[in-house]
């Protein structure tokens, strides 16, 4: 336990961390139909990122520029999800479904 | 100072932010947003023209900041007497195809603001000295290009559009794994083409790829000439010319014979030789092959088509041949004749296109010879004599007539290419693609304009004040630059010989 | 100190997983609210005070709300079982592992060629509020970039907005 | 005065522009403009003319800079030296160029004022026509081989767009691209002649080429394997083949008989076809420089004259029958330079455009009166068209060689020289006794000419009917070019030098003394060359009076007297008959065999292999290769193969849309497979890297 807990908050935990939530961003992407569910995933792919880049910042540089970055990061997540949802919401409008299979007319 | 070349650029990128926030209910607000977003270019360019400095080979109207510090990236703007030419045509073009898309009636904000966009990117490339900021207005141009090939175009625009993108995707690819190269290995690290070209920087290093230690320069070499090679385009990487060419709309065709075939030539010229000039010369027997091929091949191609705009695509090939064997012929008068090609190609070519795309809105299709085997016109010079009268100038200046601007480049090509004593054997065989060239376009000329009128073309119109407009200033160009060529190869002069100064 | 940072890993991931395999497309959604929570807490945990803060407004706040919205505007909960139908899960699977494995061991492997500061200097910097740092970073040296990404959510939202609109 | 010269070819390029531009729109469609711009170019060229006659020599340059190409030397300064110059020449043989030019367009000017009366595109005839003519005199006046070569191409183009006047004729158009195409395969290795020159000399200027050969520069410099001099002695002469119709680019010029007849005497006669000519008299001395040219030159000026002699022997169109009488008579020119008769090879150019222009002129004249240009519907014209008659009948005269013309002086001391040159060197008979036999031929079929279209009785009664004298504007020109074939006029009263050599004034041949001593081919003979030279030109004295007057005799005797049938001739003849029928097969070869069966299938292959090989197969094939891949994989996972790999990867690198459009899904998720597995693999070499 004490082993745990001293991994969890070391570099390598972050990372440990990091990495699942990314694999499972992936994960979700990979595998959802519905569009919304990709949003999701990607979400946690995000986030994974800005969690590294913060914990590089604690565990080696001690400077502020990961922090700033991670922030950039959020910012352009919440950019990103606004869009992707308003296309979605769109989408509906016109197909009556999110189902992300269905946006295939890009296909000639 | 007033900074001039950035003006010239982003006028047009701000004429697009303007179409995109007008009304989409009036197209001819947005059309004369778009005139006066490429006329205010063309002015600054007039002005540029009178203040170029002639006896320097140094750049001017430079502008120079750190934009990217840590990766010691600059803005880094400025032209000589190889880029003005190539900034002139592309504001003269843009401006002439704005008013030649007037017939546009599908997406007019979206085409122009996309149109603008690319001039933009054109005025750009043609500007930057920092090979960051090069590549990154080479990357901007494709976009817009492959939009409107792949929205405006032909039947078969969206295969054309792919086509093209991936084409210029793969050397651009290339061409930044160079870029990317040539910054860690220069020393400073450095993005600056100027400073990259100082002290021989990449002789004698080598690099281990896949086990094999190869030499930097020449390795740097081919992947950047290949990058612009496939602009030029260089045979065998021609293949999406055709296409591009014959489903973008007319002025589209216009921009990418005019403007974006010289940016590979440009680019060699700005990138190749002055960086890498020990691995130009090793190479330029391979030029010059390639060159001569390019001038044989895409004359008897054109030979061969039955789509007008088809032909013109292949002489485009053809036409470029020359620039690459007047490159590689090291000589003053060769070099000079390979950009003042640049130039009248790009005069001559355009009005080509705008030619072949004014007959096309009229009768809505091209063909010399029907698929059927039938004819596709015949004897229609006596219906559209202004027509036909313009044509044969742009017809005769592209075939290298004395007395049309073809001729002057083409002659000092061959004379300067003939006056190396390695390459006599190249031009004399080159020199088939003078005669090809005419056999190509005077039988055109013939199955179209000449012989008995087609019945079904009695009623064609003949150009309207608008066409005619867009093709006067491009046919006093090719009239006068063929008699007394001097106002353009004055430009250009110092710098090249300058540059010519690494080979000799 | 160190337990709750271990139960707010634990809290991420564990909710992460929820959100990654949960067929209800409405639990994922609610979970991924915990997993950014979780995530909340780690960066208070890095000395990221004003990320923390920032993450819940942004995330829990804004995010995770706009998805519900979505969810709600699009799925009617009462017509339409909201269970996501699946695409094939064995390769986004191995995929997925992979990449997680891998880049795991390549963070870890980097981390070595990193600038490494003295302990003292990682402590204070840790310990130090934030908020003024990033307030003088962002108007400062990232003032380009700030001023970029002010423009891109301006857009984004104008964007949004002009996407949705109704017909 | 260099720079007054100028004026002459800028008249009419004036007079181009504004009858292109607004012709249309002037009074009687701007006819006067061209007409006036001649004449103008004729009285500026008279006061140069009388200069030369009156001092006996002129010499006048007038240079300007027109490209500056800035080279570097090695301390870095810049240099000129690669600067193109570009000037006016006026010496003895531009003078008289000039004045036999401007003369010569002048007249058939006004001609054309009265033949091509009412005609469509009456305006544009005479753009074209000013445009030609100022091409022709910068032609002359061009003291360098660029703007030379440049106005020859120029004159190219007015002789493309003239005979191709008529341009809804499918017959005028195809000639019309035969003859820009056929004169560009000499064109283009012409060009590559002046490239040449440019890298052994550094200039084009004529006046500093002499100088260097003189100094005997470029006898060690190999081009391509030759030497140089020779390489560009034979593209200057590849040049001359295509501009003068010489064997075997001869072709063009029957066919350009389409064209208007105005257009046939000025450009097909008497000038443009001419100027090869005079390309290789200004070039006279690196072709005698290069020692294996000139043989070759007098034997292609020899074969040429020959075999479109006996083509013209056949032919039943008037303006054919002159057309390949000015192939003979340009080969004899030719000729004359290759046997190193230089001033007669001169001469002959000159009378022969006067003489020609006039037999071309009365051609048209008899054309227009008749509407038809087939002799045999003509007949028993002499007393319709008595002036016309009057002055073909002395230009035939003076083309067949009877003393007292014009073309009896040239082409005897074109023989003489012929015969000279075989004595001097052994083996080389051919030449003189194709000459002579040519001097024959061609007797016989001028008269041939004569007597079909002038004498016996009307063939067709109601084209004879309606035939009728010319107005006096076409006439005039007539009677003066005819003036023009007296022998007096260029040497003495009889043309026969053993009794004129008692004239005072022999203007021309003072002339051309002068011209060889500029160039530098001054002839200093031996003792021994001067005896045979005039042992020979005795000999042929007597021999071309005797062939000549044979030919005569026979047509008269044929054609006149009809003692001997045609037929009878023509049977004599046998299988000879139809291959002079066929002028020897030549377009049947060029266009059915190297230009359909060769150029257009080669086209035609090429395209395809673009298509099909290097765009479907070696650029969309990657499409293939991917399906390869997949079929050796086999059903390995029907998942990952076929959705993934195929759809994805294939399409991706595959190149085009025509695999996007069969195969590709368009959904997202298989494309981010795809690039996770990319990420995968990048991860996996950076876990590599970083052991």
């Amino acid at each position: 336990m004490n082993h745990l807990m001293q991994f969890s908050s070391s570099l390598q935990g972050y990372l440990a961390v990091g990495a699942m939530l990314f694999s499972l961003g992936i994960f979700c992407v990979l595998t959802r139909k519905n569009a919304i569910g990709i949003l999701l995933g990607i979400e946690l792919i995000l986030n994974a990122a800005a969690i590294n880049f913060v914990a590089f910042s604690k565990f080696r540089t001690g400077l502020i520029d990961g922090q700033i970055v991670a922030l950039f990061i959020m910012l352009i997540a919440a950019a990103e999800a606004a869009v992707a949802l308003a296309v979605i919401l769109r989408f509906y409008r016109l197909k009556q479904t999110i189902d992300a299979d269905e946006a295939s007319i890009m296909r000639n | 100072m007033f900074p001039i070349l950035s003006v010239m650029t982003y006028i047009p990128l701000l004429g697009m932010i303007v179409i995109l926030a007008l009304p989409r209910n009036n197209p001819n607000l947005v059309r004369w947003v778009a005139v006066v977003a490429t006329a205010l270019p063309l002015a600054l360019g007039v002005y540029l023209y009178m203040h170029f400095d002639r006896t320097t080979a140094s750049m001017q109207f430079v502008e120079q900041f750190d934009w990217i510090k840590p990766f010691n990236i600059q803005y880094y703007m400025g032209i000589d007497g190889l880029s003005i030419p190539m900034v002139l045509l592309t504001v003269l073009l843009s401006f002439l195809c704005i008013i030649a898309s007037w017939g546009i009636e599908n997406g007019v904000k979206g085409y122009y603001a996309m149109f603008l966009f690319l001039e933009t990117g054109m005025m750009g490339v043609f500007c930057a000295l920092d090979f960051f900021l090069f590549f990154l207005f080479w990357e901007i141009m494709l976009l817009p290009m492959y939009f409107l090939i792949g929205i405006w175009g032909g039947k078969e625009k969206v295969y054309a559009a792919i086509k093209f993108f991936l084409y210029t995707l793969f050397g651009s690819v290339l061409m930044l794994l160079v870029m990317v190269g040539m910054y860690y290995y220069s020393e400073p690290h450095t993005f600056n083409l100027l400073q990259l070209a100082q002290g021989h920087q990449f002789v004698g290093k080598t690099i281990a790829l896949f086990g094999y230690s190869l030499p930097l320069d020449k390795l740097f070499w081919i992947g950047l000439f290949i990058g612009f090679a496939i602009k030029v385009p260089v045979w065998p990487f021609h293949t999406w010319l055709p296409w591009a060419h014959v489903e973008a709309p007319t002025a589209v065709s216009v921009i990418l014979a005019g403007v974006l075939l010289k940016m590979g030539t440009y680019g060699i010229l700005r990138m190749n030789y002055p960086i890498l000039p020990e691995a130009t010369l090793w190479a330029s027997n391979f030029m010059m092959i390639l060159g001569v091929i390019n001038i044989l091949y895409g004359a008897f191609c054109a030979m061969a088509q039955k789509d007008l705009k088809k032909l013109v695509a292949y002489s485009s090939v053809s036409h470029m041949g020359y620039v690459i064997v007047g490159m590689a012929s090291f000589t003053t008068a060769g070099v000079n004749g390979a950009v003042l090609q640049m130039f009248n190609h790009g005069t001559s070519t355009a009005m080509l296109f705008l030619l072949v795309g004014i007959i096309y809105d009229r009768v809505h299709h091209r063909w010399i010879v029907k698929p059927d085997g039938s004819k596709g016109f015949g004897g229609i010079a006596s219906v559209v004599p202004v027509y036909t009268g313009v044509m044969a100038i742009a017809l005769f200046a592209s075939l290298g007539l004395p007395g049309l601007s073809g001729f002057i480049s083409e002659a000092l090509v061959f004379l300067g290419a003939f006056s190396n004593p390695k390459f006599q054997t190249y031009v004399v065989i080159g020199s088939l693609g003078i005669l090809l060239g005419a056999a190509y376009l005077l039988w055109m000329f013939m199955r179209v304009f000449l012989g008995p009128l087609n019945e079904e073309h009695k009623d064609l119109k003949d150009m309207n004040w608008r066409e005619t407009f867009t093709l006067i200033p491009l046919c006093v160009l090719v009239i006068v630059l063929g008699v007394y060529p001097m106002p353009v190869l004055n430009l250009m002069g110092s710098t090249l010989a300058k540059l010519l100064t690494l080979f000799s | 100190m160190n337990k709750v940072l271990l139960l707010a890993e634990i809290l991420t991931v564990a909710s992460a997983l929820v959100v990654g395999f949960h067929p209800n497309i409405l639990y994922a959604s609610v979970f991924l609210l915990f997993t950014f929570c979780g995530v909340a807490v780690m960066f208070l945990y890095a000395g990221a005070d004003f990320l923390a803060g920032a993450q819940i407004i942004i995330y829990v706040g804004g995010v995770t709300i706009l998805i519900l919205f979505a969810i709600m505007l699009t799925q009617w909960l009462y017509k339409i079982k909201l269970a996501d139908l699946r695409n094939k899960m064995i390769l986004p699977a191995i995929l997925s592992v992979a990449v997680a494995v891998f880049l795991y061991r390549a963070l870890h492997q980097m981390v070595a060629t990193l600038p490494l500061q003295t302990p003292e200097a990682l402590e204070k910097f840790t310990s130090t509020p934030k908020t003024a740092l990033m307030g003088h970073a962002l108007l400062g040296s990232y003032l380009l970039p700030f001023e970029a990404i002010t423009i891109l959510l301006l857009g984004a939202m104008v964007g949004a907005v002009w996407l949705a609109r109704p017909e | 005065m260099a720079q007054q010269a100028l004026l002459i070819a800028l008249f009419p390029l004036c007079a181009f522009v504004i009858q292109a531009l607004f012709g249309k729109k002037l009074p009687r469609h701007g006819d006067f403009v061209s007409v006036l711009a001649i004449f103008g170019s004729f009285v500026v060229a008279v006061p140069i003319f009388t200069k030369l006659l009156t001092q006996g020599h002129v010499f006048e340059t007038f240079q300007v800079t027109w490209m500056a190409l800035p080279g570097v030397e090695a301390s870095g300064k810049l240099n000129s030296a690669a600067n193109i110059v570009i000037g006016v020449l006026i010496n003895n043989l531009t003078a008289i160029m000039l004045i036999m030019v401007t003369l010569c367009a002048s007249l058939i000017h006004l001609f054309s004022v009265g033949y091509m009366h009412g005609e469509e595109r009456y305006h544009l005839f005479f753009a074209y026509i000013s445009l030609f003519s100022a091409g022709m005199l910068g032609l002359v006046l061009s003291d360098n081989l660029l703007t030379f070569f440049m106005c020859w191409e120029l004159m190219g183009l007015c002789s493309y767009l003239l005979i191709g006047f008529y341009y809804k004729k499918p017959s005028a158009i195809n000639a019309s691209i035969k003859a820009f195409m056929t004169t560009r395969v000499g064109d283009t290795m012409f060009f590559l002649g002046i490239a040449a020159l440019y890298y052994v000399f550094g200039t084009s200027n004529f006046m500093e080429l002499y100088k260097a050969l003189q100094q005997g520069a470029g006898h060690d410099v190999m081009i391509a394997g030759f030497p140089a001099l020779t390489f560009i002695g034979f593209m200057v002469l590849m040049g001359t083949i295509g501009k003068s119709a010489q064997f075997p680019l001869h072709v063009w010029l029957p066919d350009a008989m389409e064209g208007p007849t105005p257009v046939s005497a000025l450009i097909h006669a008497a000038t443009m076809v001419a100027a090869g000519v005079f390309l290789l008299i200004r070039m006279f001395p690196l072709l005698e420089a290069s020692h294996t040219i000139l043989p070759i030159v007098a034997y292609i000026g020899a074969i040429t004259a020959f075999l479109a002699a006996l083509i013209a022997i056949v032919q039943v169109d008037i303006k054919k029958v002159l057309a390949y009488s000015t192939i003979s008579q340009l080969g004899y020119m030719v000729m004359g330079v290759g046997v190193g008769a230089f001033a007669p090879g001169f001469m002959h150019l000159i009378t022969h455009a006067c003489f020609k222009a006039c037999l071309f002129l009365c051609s048209g004249s008899v054309i227009h009166s008749v509407h038809t240009q087939d002799m045999r519907e003509m007949g028993g014209l002499k007393s319709k068209m008595p002036i016309t008659f009057a002055t073909m009948f002395i230009a035939t005269l003076a083309i067949s060689g009877v003393p007292g013309f014009s073309g009896f002086v040239s082409k005897d001391r074109i023989l003489g020289g012929a015969l000279a040159y075989s004595m001097e060197h052994q083996g080389h008979y051919l030449i003189p006794l194709l000459g002579f036999a040519t001097a024959g031929i061609t007797a016989f079929y001028m008269f041939r000419m004569i007597y079909m279209t002038f004498f016996g009785h009307a063939r067709d009664e109601h084209k004879h009917h309606h035939a009728h004298e010319q107005p006096v504007t076409m006439t005039i020109p007539l009677m003066i070019l005819a003036c023009l074939s007296f022998a007096i006029v260029f040497a003495g009263p009889t043309g026969i030098e053993s009794i004129d050599h008692m004239m005072p004034v022999k203007w021309f041949d003072h002339a051309l003394e002068g011209a060889q001593h500029e160039m530098g081919i001054a002839e200093h003979l031996s003792p021994e060359a001067e005896a045979i030279h005039h042992h020979a030109h005795g000999l042929a004295l007597i021999l071309s009076l005797a062939v000549a007057g044979l030919g005569i005799f026979i047509s008269s005797i044929t054609y006149l007297k009809h003692i001997l049938k045609a037929e009878t001739l023509k049977k004599m003849a046998g299988p000879v008959y139809p291959l002079l029928w066929n002028k020897y097969f030549f377009d049947e070869f060029y266009i059915g065999i190297l230009i359909q069966k060769g150029l257009l299938k080669f086209n035609h292959f090429l395209a395809v292999f673009d298509d099909k090989v290097i765009d479907r197969i070696c650029v969309d094939g990657w499409r293939d290769i991917t399906m390869g891949v997949k079929s050796i994989i086999g059903r390995f996972d029907d998942v990952v193969v076929d959705r993934i790999m195929v759809d994805g990867t294939a399409d991706v690198t595959a190149g085009g849309g025509w695999v996007l459009r069969q195969f590709q899904t368009g959904k997202v998720q298989h494309y981010l497979v795809l690039t996770v597995m990319v990420i995968i693999v990048a991860l996996f070499y950076a876990n590599l890297g970083l052991k």
